[in-house]
């Protein structure tokens, strides 16, 4: 059973990319918008190395932010957990900074923060934190007032409370909302390369846009795949080695 | 707690936020270019509300047909994979590696491919939007009790009819949310998409601003960007408190 | 803000692309109008070559975007020098205030020339009444009214709408004519296999509008005047070096921005270079202030009402450092 | 009054069910024969994880039978999934949906079969008084106490008109003083509309109190191990289970389960 499905996912694989070679052949020559798969697989292979260069630079840039915006985005949501009034006067606002479409602020971004990897990073934060906050909160509040009870009675402090209850309830939310962050965090620091850089993902795509550079431009989507899925992936690895309780609760 | 009890934090949070902005432009003497004042924003709106208007009318347009035709192929795609396993064993090795390239990677294709109008930007929104309610419809309309699609067959309900009367209305409240997460996705990407090539809207204005070095205009938009998007966001909740009452 | 520079320093530090670098010289950053191609090679080359180190300067090469400038990035100190747009975008953000100056001109004449298909019976810009005509609002839209205006022909009687991306809608007929600039989209038809179609250069209309004005910080000129001079000698001097040797600068560029196509890179810069040794540029050298051109910008602009006459060449421009640079790097 | 002759509605004849594949396959049903008499009430008792819920499923049409086996439905040969929309069931959970009205989940059989809506609703809006629910038609799930659901739930079944009801369970999740009205309630409601039933429990008394029969089944694999008839008269006074006759069966069941309960014991201490 395990194996036909397999095969057909395989098979639906293959038969998509067979079908736009074919298109790709019958319909446009080597300038057309959607270039062969094989084109695109050469170009991949000839250019490897920049790819690889690329996908490195864009992965640090991702993983920074992701884990600036984590931390954060976990810090307020406690915070907001244990203070009500904190949440009244800063979730709002935390609400509001999400509407803001932060590309805009390109030239703010670098005069604030540079030009290196810190002013991607930042982008990327800022579209991260805010799930991994709403989640938190969400997740520690969740827990049901007996189970805390019960806890009080054997004696425990708040501080023990938090890590022997709160957390781990909290946890198969946490999970749900980092999932979330890692694939924004990939889109704010392809989107960060674009206030000016030489070297990501982020920046090749553009750079083979304003060429129209089709074969480049679609080697270097498939590279943004590739890294998106990897990064998903560990972590819903993770999720699954550690925080396989979240479907028993 | 009343309405307006509720604004009351939200208020005080801007009315500082607002202090420390227009105290740091004067202690620290910030140029109008690296942070415009308050007052001076506003005025810019003020003077350039026709175009922002019209700009924003593109950009909503963008979003909304965008926003509609994604939400409805995702959420009949997510029907039919229910209703068709098979289906969704064939089709989901796609839709993951669709899916995990991230959605402004897109941009320059759907802008090579579609071109400066309009049809690339709300091809973006539509993406975006769709997988955004893809995800949570599939989440919802599979998160149902297996009793009680048991229950609906021993009636002799057929899968059609047991995700009429079953799973759609259990899979809503996944479903509405999964709906407003798109909403300001929407309008942003249609911004994003707009800022690399557009003929018109608010991420056009955004950009030629910029390269003209207006940059009061650019706070202009994106203020008004931001603006809309929290009014749609907000209205939406509202009727979400009303569509989903059984909670 | 003392501690995101922190926060950046220590990155900067860590990330070891910079590790290495002479302690002694002087860092500065150049920001360029667009992401890096052989637009900007003479800056990769002045890097790349010692050109900078031998006046004592460390420089960073910051490539620009679709949501940036370098007029905002100089006038706020994030950079110290860019390559900006045309004269007139220089102009415009004088009349707003912003404190920078030109102290070099790339670019001697217009880059920009309008392409039509021979059928569709355009002939000459006068032609371009009544049709729909793409054009890049970042500036080159002066130049096309400009040239509209010497055909008698007004804003109101072209239907003008903003162009980026792509060819394509010129390709598949949407619009009638569309700017190239010549060192670039030109280049993009022709590599396309699109035959057929006539080019009219600005220039051949007697609209001459220099383009890409190294400009600089009014507060850099005041404090560190030998800091301005020192990047403008290496700069010339790698443009120079740039347009003599073409192939190499290309593989400069491509090693710094990898992924670019080697062969339009080339024929960028042999377009570039011609725009660049041509007229005062040809007599003088590489970068030389046109007043006189420059003056005559200004005031169509004026004209035009696009400019507040209150704004004036004289301030906008600092020709001194360029006068300054020796004559060995910037004569061709 | 006790056992009705005359043909069964449903006869189960050597079924078996069997779960898993190669690496664990365990046998949760093994050769069970079940036959129930029409309009006659069988209550089916036994350990945790015998294998009723299996079976119940396959008297459902839920689940299809290890090949082997036969069932006979009104007195023709079915395959399980034939019985599918011909038998009113219902499960342990009332699983009422919680963005319909009490009228609205009542009807929910009734809308499958293709019933106008307005229709339905005065159908079932008639039996609301004798489900003790009047007035409460337009009340939501989350506005009823438990008893009530499970009531809801009732009439849900009820008026999916078949001859044959499935109840898994259906007090097992009320407070004592509930379920007792309910069983009394369930017996009365039984009397007037006479369907054949078969009633899964674990609580022998219940089981004595409600059936005709009761029906013991083995822990896994599960197997009838005891068939007995009741032959209390009816209708049944709640003194009834202080009876002598009501003690008999009581202790013959609990002895056949406490032989079972410690075979599997021991079974999982060895």
């Amino acid at each position: 059973m395990a194996g036909r499905v397999l095969a057909l996912q395989v098979g639906t694989i293959a038969a998509c990319l067979v079908l736009w070679e074919a298109l790709a052949r019958g319909l446009g020559g080597p300038t057309a918008v959607m270039p062969p798969v094989s084109a695109v697989l050469l170009d991949v292979a000839a250019n490897h190395q920049v790819l690889l260069r690329g996908v490195l630079r864009t992965l640090t840039e991702t993983v920074l932010g992701f884990a600036a915006g984590a931390a954060f985005g976990f810090l307020a949501g406690a915070a907001f957990a244990e203070s009500r009034l904190l949440e009244r006067l800063l979730l709002p606002l935390l609400v509001v900074s999400q509407t803001v479409p932060v590309i805009a602020f390109g030239a703010l971004v670098v005069i604030w923060f540079g030009n290196g990897i810190l002013s991607k990073m930042v982008i990327a934060f800022y579209l991260t934190f805010f799930p991994v906050t709403v989640n938190t909160l969400r997740g520690l509040l969740s827990v049901d007032r007996q189970r805390i009870d019960l806890m009080r009675s054997f004696g425990a402090s708040p501080w023990c409370l938090f890590w022997r209850l709160r957390l781990p309830f909290a946890l198969p939310a946490i999970m749900a909302s980092l999932l979330l962050g890692v694939s924004l965090s990939l889109v704010g620091a392809i989107v960060g390369e674009w206030f000016g850089d030489t070297v990501g993902l982020g920046i090749m795509l553009v750079q083979a846009m304003y060429a129209e550079n089709l074969p480049r431009l679609w080697s270097v989507v498939m590279a943004c795949g590739v890294l998106g899925a990897g990064l998903y992936g560990i972590l819903a690895a993770v999720e699954r080695r550690f925080v396989w309780w979240g479907r028993e609760l | 707690m009343s309405a307006a009890q509720r604004l009351v934090y939200p208020v005080l949070g801007l009315l500082v936020i607002a202090a420390v902005w227009e105290g740091a432009i004067v202690v620290f003497g910030i140029p109008t270019f690296v942070l415009p004042s308050l007052p001076a924003i506003a005025k810019a709106i003020a003077a350039d509300l026709p175009a922002l208007l019209a700009g924003l009318r593109v950009t909503l347009y963008e979003a909304a047909v965008g926003y509609v035709l994604g939400g409805a192929v995702a959420i009949a795609l997510a029907l039919a994979f229910v209703l068709a396993p098979l289906l969704e064993r064939a089709a989901m090795p796609i839709i993951v590696a669709v899916n995990s390239v991230p959605v402004v990677a897109y941009a320059p294709v759907a802008l090579v491919a579609l071109g400066m109008g309009s049809a690339s930007k709300i091809a973006m929104v539509a993406l975006a939007a769709g997988f955004a309610v893809f995800v949570n419809a599939m989440n919802g309309l599979k998160a149902i009790d297996p009793a009680a699609v048991n229950l609906m067959r021993s009636f002799g309900a057929g899968a059609l009819r047991t995700v009429w009367i079953l799973r759609l209305p259990a899979a809503l409240p996944a479903i509405v949310s999964g709906l407003r997460v798109a909403i300001v996705r929407s309008i942003i990407i249609a911004i994003v998409a707009e800022m690399l090539g557009a003929y018109a809207g608010l991420g056009q204005m955004i950009y030629l601003a910029t390269q003209q070095v207006d940059f009061l205009r650019v706070w202009a938009a994106i203020v008004v960007a931001s603006v809309a998007s929290m009014t749609l966001y907000g209205l939406f909740a509202w009727v979400d408190r009303r569509l989903v009452w059984w909670k | 803000m003392r501690f995101t520079a922190l926060v950046t320093a220590a990155l900067v530090a860590g990330a070891a692309s910079l590790a290495g670098t002479a302690s002694a010289a002087e860092a500065v950053s150049v920001r360029l109008k667009w992401v890096a191609q052989a637009q900007f090679a003479g800056f990769y080359v002045a890097k790349e070559k010692g050109f900078y180190a031998a006046e004592g300067l460390d420089v960073t090469v910051n490539p620009g975007g679709p949501n940036l400038n370098g007029e905002t990035l100089v006038a706020s100190g994030a950079d110290q020098f860019a390559l900006a747009g045309g004269i007139e975008n220089l102009l415009a953000s004088r009349g707003k205030g912003l404190p920078i100056v030109g102290i070099a001109m790339m670019l001697q004449r217009t880059p920009s020339a309008y392409v039509a298909f021979n059928d569709s019976g355009i002939r000459s810009p006068k032609d371009f009444k009544g049709k729909k005509v793409s054009t890049f609002f970042t500036g080159a839209h002066n130049t096309l009214y400009a040239v509209l205006s010497k055909f008698d022909v007004g804003a109101a009687d072209v239907t003008v709408v903003p162009q980026a991306v792509s060819m394509a809608p010129f390709i598949d007929r949407q619009i009638d004519v569309a700017t190239v600039m010549l060192f670039n989209e030109l280049n993009v038809l022709k590599t396309r296999g699109v035959k057929d179609f006539t080019v009219f250069r600005a220039e051949d209309y007697g609209v001459s509008f220099p383009s890409d004005t190294v400009i600089v910080n009014e507060k850099l000129i005041a404090e560190r005047p030998q800091t301005v001079q020192a990047f403008l000698n290496g700069s010339m001097r790698g443009w120079k070096y740039a347009a003599e040797h073409q192939e190499e600068a290309v593989d400069i560029v491509l090693k710094a921005a990898s992924g670019l196509d080697r062969a339009h890179q080339l024929a960028m810069l042999a377009e570039y270079s011609k725009l660049m040794v041509a007229d005062l540029g040809t007599e003088k050298g590489i970068g030389v202030l046109d007043m006189t051109k420059l003056g005559a910008v200004r005031q169509s602009l004026v004209d035009r009402k696009v400019l507040d006459a209150g704004v004036q060449v004289g301030s906008a421009l600092a020709p001194r450092f360029w006068d300054a640079v020796p004559t060995q790097y910037k004569k061709p | 009054m006790s056992v009705p002759a005359g043909e069964p509605i449903i006869e189960l004849a050597g079924i078996s069910k069997t779960f898993g594949d190669r690496d664990g396959r365990v046998v949760a049903v093994d050769k069970v024969g079940l036959r129930i008499g029409r309009g006659e009430f069988v209550t089916l008792v036994g350990p945790s994880g015998c294998g009723k819920s299996t079976l119940f499923n396959i008297a459902a049409g839920l689940a299809d039978p290890d090949p082997g086996g036969e069932i006979r439905f009104a007195g023709t040969r079915r395959a399980g999934r034939d019985l599918l929309g011909k038998v009113s069931f219902m499960p342990q959970r009332d699983l009422l949906l919680p963005w319909r009205r009490v009228i609205d989940n009542a009807i929910l059989a009734l809308e499958v079969e293709g019933m106008r809506r307005a229709d339905a609703r005065r159908k079932a809006g008639a039996m609301l008084p004798e489900f003790g629910l009047a007035g409460f038609e337009r009340h939501y799930p989350h506005q009823l106490s438990g008893g009530m659901r499970q009531r809801v739930a009732l009439i849900r079944t009820f008026l999916f008109e078949r001859d044959l009801m499935l109840l898994d369970e259906p007090f097992g999740a009320l407070d004592a003083l509930t379920r007792t009205m309910m069983q009394r309630w369930l017996l009365d409601v039984w009397q007037r509309h006479r369907r054949s039933i078969l009633f899964i429990t674990h609580d022998i008394e219940e089981a004595i109190f409600l059936g005709d029969r009761v029906v013991v089944m083995t822990a896994r694999p599960g197997r009838i191990k005891l068939d007995v008839p009741v032959a209390l008269p009816r209708p049944r006074p709640a003194h009834v289970a202080t009876s002598a006759e009501f003690l008999r069966i009581k202790t013959k069941l609990l002895d056949a389960i406490e032989e079972e309960s410690m075979k599997s014991f021991m079974a999982a201490g060895a």
